[in-house]
């Protein structure tokens, strides 16, 4: 079983993003599960939620306490609880930055963990960029699609066209591809490093 | 056809293949999402023909069921909580009418404390009213109990809740497979009442029935729920015919067989409990699970023989007895009075606390060696509660609890989400 | 049912299982009561039964109604002071009724339309003399012929009518009227023998073989009042004057005419000079109140110009003028003399002072009593003398046309079963529908209709006819105005107002019973029926 | 003989019935074939205005629906009366559910008929006071927001009857009821306080709002045909005086619906989309002491102890009334 724990900010579309997660998944034949933690977030208030993937049907109904995976769809949210929580030691982290770890002060942290499962993401700009909104779920799951290679990239696009459809749709597409794209030449660029 | 699709969604999509012909419904979280769904299907012509009726509470909405359902319409409204508190007249009513209305419950916790998180204690405070509950596990479930639901109810003429568990399955997305529309007309066939508002045939509904008739009238409504536990089953096994799936029944073991401690439980909690109990077989315990899929009508004779080869029980419930311990529970040991088994009670998530795999494992072991108390409260921080004894020991009006607890867990309300 | 919910569910309308007329300790009863009108008609007509026919349009059958009990509706409708209006129950609400009105377009419109009597009953072989043919006479003849009796009737005068004719002035009753009518009773084969005076009742009957004879000759004989008078002082009675009028020659009473009496024969005189150009004066010596003529009729002089001096007797004639002496009235309302006199211009003096009957014929009858110049009968309006029967102004009653059709109908009646030799028993009168008995509400808002006056130049200058009459549409919205006091006019109200259902419906024309299985005897029929025809009797314990 | 065209002079429209009327004039309850939707048998006290104006109600809609109508009935005296196990007065297809939910069921069943095609039948909702103006008050106000096809008919008897006459939110001012005794400063029911559930149906702009009295059956009749031939939540409050609850005469039930309508203390009305329409006219105006005087319910306001400022304090309701409606017609010139 594998596990993704995404955090972010009422009204940044991290429900979707784990819901589009379960999608893809479910897209590439795998069992997938995909929750809320429950409650009634209001825009703003920090949200989290998750998303279990496997071979076979998923029963277990507790939250995910040791991820496998983080998507951090706000960097603020870092000072503000401890995302990191239960994050197993091999675990993938993907953050929503323009910056690298190093530019926000998580030197340390890659230094423990190593390059090769952690990146960032401008998923803000390419949200903007491509669809006109500071969304930044899409690009993210793209984005991890690259980062864990779990998911193909048109299984994030099948995601995207069942959620979405027309101009939004397409812009979507355009962003995750973008992102995908980035991703996989920040992990390109570092093995080669 | 197979979909992922959040756990109301499906559930939407079930009802409208069972072809409802009135729907209301009153927004309250966590069954909202379902009758959305199915007012957009309805504005969209998607579903039709159909009424969509936005009421303007919970009364109403079981009001408005008990009016479309009189005159002969298929009626459905889904509610929780508060809400089927709010409504708590009329769904006492419309079980005396024995109208087959068909209710999807978001199990969810009632306040106060206002809560919005699941626990099955609304629907549980419902036991006595009538309606015939079936709990669902998986959200596959959810879907399949209520296409049985309505063949149940309007083959009784007796109304029937199709209880799940608000959050962790109504706003779960998962895989379920959503039957086509010639499947669920192949198994349930259109409404044909018992009897119905119709100036052709006029009769008069809702007398008043005084000491000279009225045990008769509810002797007749327990009789009408004997049958359904010979209805159910058979239900079951139609439906596994028509749709090759196993769902619904009465109770449903799991590793049962040479089990000696059985863990019972009802509703989404048991594939925690399934995949905890896998861990510990592959210790080496000898432990199963009997799931309760009916509650009302409770299948006494089916959790005996379910249980009276093991030598231990617990009952993992969702729900508490206040002055007295469990609910579930109370009938289970009701069911095996007599066979000098010894049973255990666990209340657990209440108000949304998570029911963690290791929680289970502890509490199981622990079962196993019999040395639970016989009412447990899984995870509950006993220093919080010791604190508050202890403070109202020594000062009558020591505020409220609430309050006072989420001061002692230094937590703010947001906080408290997390985890 | 069988398959429906036990007890929840009913089977529709099964409370009639249950007999809530057990719960009722009174209960309700249709009766009739007697209508105030019919009460206070002389003549006993069935005024509210012939307006019942008139309030659906049916005017023919209305007038058959009406003329069961009275021959002269288009005359009575025109002279009747109509008491029936004075005790009408409507007038409590807005207006009385304008019976006499509908009943005069009824007398019109049978003229009109040549409406004949239905036809005598079998001969009876009787006969049955009748001594004139005025208001009494003329009903006696027409409800014995009607019985089938042979009638002949023997009139004084050279014309039917009595004082219809002789009394009341034209622009009262056209004459034409009278005639049709009289013409109408002469065809059921009565025997009209004019100029015809009676001088021996008993040889009259004898000559004619008449098994029973009706005396009706009326009052004609004008009183005389002792005024002290010269030589040449013009001094006339009413009657004649009233009489003359008929003739070919005017009387000749002067310009300044003074009329005695303060009665309705004065009033009738004193118009009757305004219109051939006289100048008249009543003197009457008490006030405007304690007058024995109608207030409408002094009412209606007063308007023509005639003048009038209360309080005032005449103490002296002579050639062009009288002495009167001013009155006043006691505290008992007698007029006393005050001493204080005036004289008034007075070519000549008409007494109006009430008239006698000229009993002659029935000197050496046996048996008869006669009191103050009037003829006893019996309650069955016989006289002294087996037979000989009697009715009119010539015995003791209100000298009105009505009350003489009244006793010519009830004398006749009273001939009929002494003829047969029984004895006529009316059937006992019905408790009065009285105002309080009613629930007015019912009634929609209406007034009388007004009936057309002739102008004041033609009512001071000919003797047209001053009232009018109603015309078709609104003699049918002035029958309409009956509240049927007493009698159900299948209103439906105690039908509709029952709570429990419990008053049947029989249909039109059938009326209404009540339900004793389902009535509880809450009594809102009662209270709810528009015209007292319902009553609430306890229940025998 | 040309044939005057009948007119309703001699009874005007106040009676039953009038055999002079035109069949198409005649009133349903005047009628020999009339439904009689409650039947005899039932259990209502003697001169019960509640199960008269019922009758007259749904006789009426009947009629008006060619006998394609389906009733809902709220608790009350109504339902207890009519339909006690095992015998049922009612000859229409008739449910009863709660005290409080008549308007939300009847709104189930206008739609079950509606998306079963049937639209030749109608939906009337019935109940007593306090199943309307209390108990049942949301049910009804959410009928009239979603404009429901429904006709919701109150039979306003002023207090809980059915329950042994307590106080109910249309109970007048100074009225002794079982839970408002005449003692105290203030006897009886106090003044500012109660609603006017008419004039709150028509701040629901629905299409159709109506006042009537069992006195007026003509107006009643015309009112609920009129509703009928209207779709959508139509309300009608029809004023049925109680002897029992009143204290008054079981023979007076008629007398005082119609003093009430005469004093201007029951104003009779229409109104649609919110706007009144037209008011029926006080007759004969009578004196508040009139009504009040025949019912024991205000006996504490006259006699020994008498209150005159309570008496004059409704009369000024009355006049109020009557001022705000233009009951009178001289009230209409002035205003």
């Amino acid at each position: 079983m594998f596990q993704i724990r995404v955090h972010g900010r009422g009204g940044q579309g991290v429900v979707t993003a784990t819901e589009m997660l379960s999608v893809a998944a479910f897209e590439e034949g795998r069992h997938a599960q995909a929750f809320p933690s429950f409650g009634s977030e209001r825009t703003g208030a920090p949200v989290v939620a998750f998303c279990r993937l496997d071979d076979k049907e998923i029963r277990l109904r507790e939250p995910i306490m040791e991820p496998d995976a983080l998507i951090i769809q706000d960097p603020t949210l870092l000072h503000q609880i401890d995302v990191f929580s239960g994050l197993k030691p091999d675990g993938y982290v993907l953050l929503n930055s323009a910056h690298s770890f190093e530019q926000i002060g998580l030197g340390e942290l890659v230094k423990q963990r190593g390059h090769s499962k952690m990146s960032t993401l401008p998923a803000t700009e390419l949200g903007l960029k491509h669809v006109g909104r500071p969304i930044p779920n899409v690009p993210l799951i793209a984005g991890f699609a690259a980062l864990s290679g779990m998911f193909k990239l048109e299984s994030v696009i099948k995601a995207i066209n069942e959620k979405f459809s027309g101009k939004v749709a397409e812009g979507n597409i355009a962003a995750a591809t973008e992102a995908y794209e980035l991703v996989k030449q920040q992990m390109e660029d570092r093995a080669h490093a | 056809m197979l979909k992922q699709i959040e756990g109301s969604k499906a559930v939407a999509e079930a009802i409208a293949l069972c072809r409802p012909e009135v729907i209301c419904a009153y927004p309250i979280s966590p069954q909202t999402h379902i009758v959305e769904a199915l007012g957009e299907m309805v504005k969209s012509e998607e579903l039709a023909p159909c009424e969509f009726i936005n009421v303007e509470s919970e009364f109403a909405a079981m009001s408005v069921a008990i009016g479309s359902s009189a005159a002969g319409a298929r009626s459905y409204t889904a509610t929780a909580s508060q809400g089927l508190l709010f409504m708590v007249e009329a769904v006492y009513n419309a079980a005396g009418l024995g109208l087959p209305i068909v209710m999807t419950v978001a199990n969810r916790a009632i306040g106060a404390p206002i809560n919005i998180w699941n626990d099955h204690s609304d629907s549980l405070s419902q036991r006595d009213s009538g309606w015939m509950q079936l709990f669902a596990e998986t959200n596959q479930e959810a879907v399949d109990l209520h296409i049985q639901a309505f063949k149940l109810a309007e083959e009784l003429s007796m109304p029937i809740m199709v209880c799940m568990d608000g959050f962790i399955l109504t706003h779960a997305f998962e895989r379920v497979d959503i039957p086509t529309q010639e499947q669920v007309d192949g198994y349930l066939p259109p409404f044909d009442p018992r009897q119905s508002l119709d100036p052709k045939e006029p009769i008069s509904i809702g007398a008043m029935v005084g000491p000279e008739a009225f045990m008769e009238v509810k002797y007749l409504a327990h009789a009408k729920q004997m049958q359904a536990l010979e209805l159910i089953p058979q239900l079951a096994a139609e439906f596994k015919q028509q749709f090759g799936r196993d769902s619904g029944g009465l109770v449903r073991t799991y590793r049962a067989d040479d089990a000696e401690t059985m863990i019972v439980a009802m509703g989404s909690v048991l594939g925690t409990v399934k995949d905890t109990v896998d861990e510990l077989r592959e210790q080496g315990h000898k432990i199963g699970v009997l799931g309760i899929i009916s509650y009302r009508p409770f299948p006494l004779q089916e959790v005996r023989a379910a249980l009276v080869n093991c030598k231990r029980f617990v009952v993992l419930e969702k729900s508490l007895a206040v002055g007295m311990g469990g609910i579930v529970a109370t009938d289970v040991r009701m069911a095996v009075s007599g066979t000098g088994l010894k049973g255990f009670t666990a209340i657990a998530g209440l108000g949304g606390r998570n029911i963690t795999k290791a929680s289970l494992h502890k509490l199981f072991l622990e079962a196993e060696q019999e040395k639970l108390e016989p009412v447990t409260f899984l995870d509950l921080d006993w220093d919080v509660v010791n604190k508050q004894l202890e403070r109202e020991k020594q000062n009558r009006h020591s505020g409220p609890i609430a309050e006072n607890i989420l001061y002692d867990k230094g937590m703010s309300t947001s906080a408290a989400k997390f985890g | 049912m069988a398959n429906k919910p036990f007890a929840i569910t009913l089977k529709p309308g099964t409370s009639l299982a249950n007999l809530t007329g057990s719960w009722r300790s009174a209960r309700p009863v249709y009766l009739n009561r007697l209508p105030p009108c019919n009460n206070a008609c002389p003549a006993g007509e069935n005024i509210q039964g012939w307006l019942f026919h008139a309030e659906s349009g049916d005017y023919e059958q209305a007038w058959r109604v009406l003329v069961r009990d009275n021959p002269l509706p288009a005359v009575m409708g025109r002279v009747c002071y109509h008491p029936c209006e004075t005790s009408c129950n409507r007038g409590q609400l807005d207006e009385a009724v304008g019976i006499n009105s509908v009943e005069r377009f009824l007398g019109d419109e049978a003229n009109k339309r040549g409406w004949k009597f239905d036809a005598p009953a079998a001969a009876t072989g009787k006969k049955v003399l009748v001594v004139g043919a005025g208001p009494s006479g003329l009903s006696a003849a027409y409800h014995l012929a009607r019985m089938g009796h042979q009638v002949e009737i023997q009139e004084a005068g050279p014309l039917a009518g009595g004082m219809m004719r002789f009394g009341i002035p034209k622009y009262r009753l056209p004459r034409e009227v009278l005639d049709a009518e009289v013409q109408r009773i002469l065809d059921l084969g009565v025997t009209l023998k004019l100029n015809t005076k009676v001088e021996h009742i008993e040889q009259s009957m004898k000559d004619g073989g008449f098994d029973a004879a009706f005396l009706a000759v009326g009052a004609h004989i004008g009183k005389r009042a002792m005024i002290p008078a010269g030589d040449a002082a013009h001094i006339v009675d009413a009657v004649s004057v009233l009489r003359s009028m008929e003739g070919e020659d005017k009387p000749m009473l002067g310009r300044k005419v003074v009329v005695y009496g303060g009665g309705n024969t004065a009033i009738d005189v004193a118009r009757s000079v305004k219109r051939m150009g006289g100048e008249p004066i009543i003197v009457y010596r008490r006030t405007r109140d304690r007058a024995p003529a109608h207030d409408f009729e002094i009412e209606e002089a007063l308007q023509e110009g005639v003048l009038i001096k209360w309080l005032s007797t005449i103490k002296q004639a002579e050639v062009g003028e009288i002495t009167v002496e001013k009155m006043e009235l006691d505290e008992k309302g007698f007029p006393q003399p005050t001493g204080e006199f005036e004289k008034l211009e007075a070519d000549s003096v008409v007494l109006a002072l009430g008239q006698d009957v000229d009993l002659s014929l029935l000197e050496g009858v046996s048996g008869l009593e006669i009191k103050d110049g009037t003829v006893q009968v019996a309650p069955n309006m016989m006289t002294g003398h087996d037979g000989i029967f009697a009715g009119g102004d010539m015995v003791p009653s209100e000298r009105t046309v009505t009350v003489g059709v009244g006793h010519g109908k009830k004398a006749a009646r009273n001939i009929d079963a002494w003829l047969r030799d029984i004895t006529y028993a009316p059937e006992p009168k019905h408790e009065i529908a009285t105002f309080d008995k009613l629930n007015p509400w019912y009634y929609s808002d209406a007034d009388k209709t007004v009936r057309p006056m002739l102008d004041m130049i033609r009512r001071q200058t000919s003797f047209d006819e001053v009232q009018g009459g109603l015309d078709e549409t609104n003699a049918l919205f002035e029958a309409r105005r009956c509240l049927s006091c007493g009698n159900c006019f299948e209103c439906d109200n105690c039908y509709g107002v029952c709570p429990d259902n419990a008053v049947i419906k029989l249909g039109p024309g059938k009326g209404f019973e009540f339900n004793y299985d389902y009535c509880k005897g809450c009594g809102i029929c009662e209270a709810e029926c528009p015209c007292g025809s319902i009553k609430m009797v306890p229940e025998d314990i | 003989m040309s044939f005057q065209p009948v007119k309703f002079y001699q009874t005007g429209t106040y009676t039953v019935g009038n055999r002079l009327l035109g069949p198409d004039e005649r009133s349903v309850q005047s009628g020999e074939l009339r439904s009689n939707s409650i039947n005899s048998g039932h259990r209502a006290c003697q001169g019960c205005g509640e199960a008269l104006g019922a009758r007259y109600a749904i006789d009426a809609a009947m009629a008006e629906s060619n006998n394609q109508l389906i009733a809902v009935n709220a608790t009350g005296c109504l339902e207890v009366f009519s339909t006690p196990y095992p015998e049922s007065s009612w000859q229409l297809p008739w449910i009863h559910s709660l005290f409080g939910n008549a308007a939300a069921v009847a709104t189930g069943v206008a739609a079950a008929l509606k998306v079963k095609g049937k639209t030749e039948v109608r939906v009337v909702a019935q109940g007593g006071d306090g199943g309307t103006t209390d108990i049942g008050f949301g049910c009804l106000s959410g009928m009239f927001e979603r404009n429901d096809d429904v006709l919701y008919i109150c039979y306003d008897n002023e207090a809980y009857m059915n329950t042994g006459v307590q106080r109910s939110s249309a109970t007048p001012p100074t009225a002794r009821t079982a839970t408002t005794m005449p003692v105290g400063k203030e006897p009886g029911n106090v003044f500012g306080q109660g609603k006017n559930v008419p004039e709150i149906a028509m701040a629901h702009g629905i299409p159709y709002v109506a006042t009537a009295t069992v006195a007026d059956l003509r107006d009643l009749e015309y009112k609920v045909r009129k509703a009928m031939k209207m779709h959508g939540a139509r309300y009608i409050h029809i004023f049925v005086p109680c002897p029992l609850g009143w204290g008054s005469a079981s023979h007076d039930t008629i007398k005082l619906a119609r003093l009430a309508k005469e004093t201007g203390t029951f104003p009779v009305f229409e109104a649609e989309h919110g706007e009144v329409t037209s008011v029926l006219k006080i007759r004969k105006k009578q004196p508040i002491e009139e009504y009040l005087k025949p019912q024991k319910r205000f006996a504490h306001l006259f006699g020994k102890h008498a209150h005159p400022e309570m008496v004059e304090h409704l009369q000024a309701i009355a006049d109020r009334n009557i001022r705000k409606y233009g009951l009178l017609d001289e009230e209409k010139a002035h205003g």
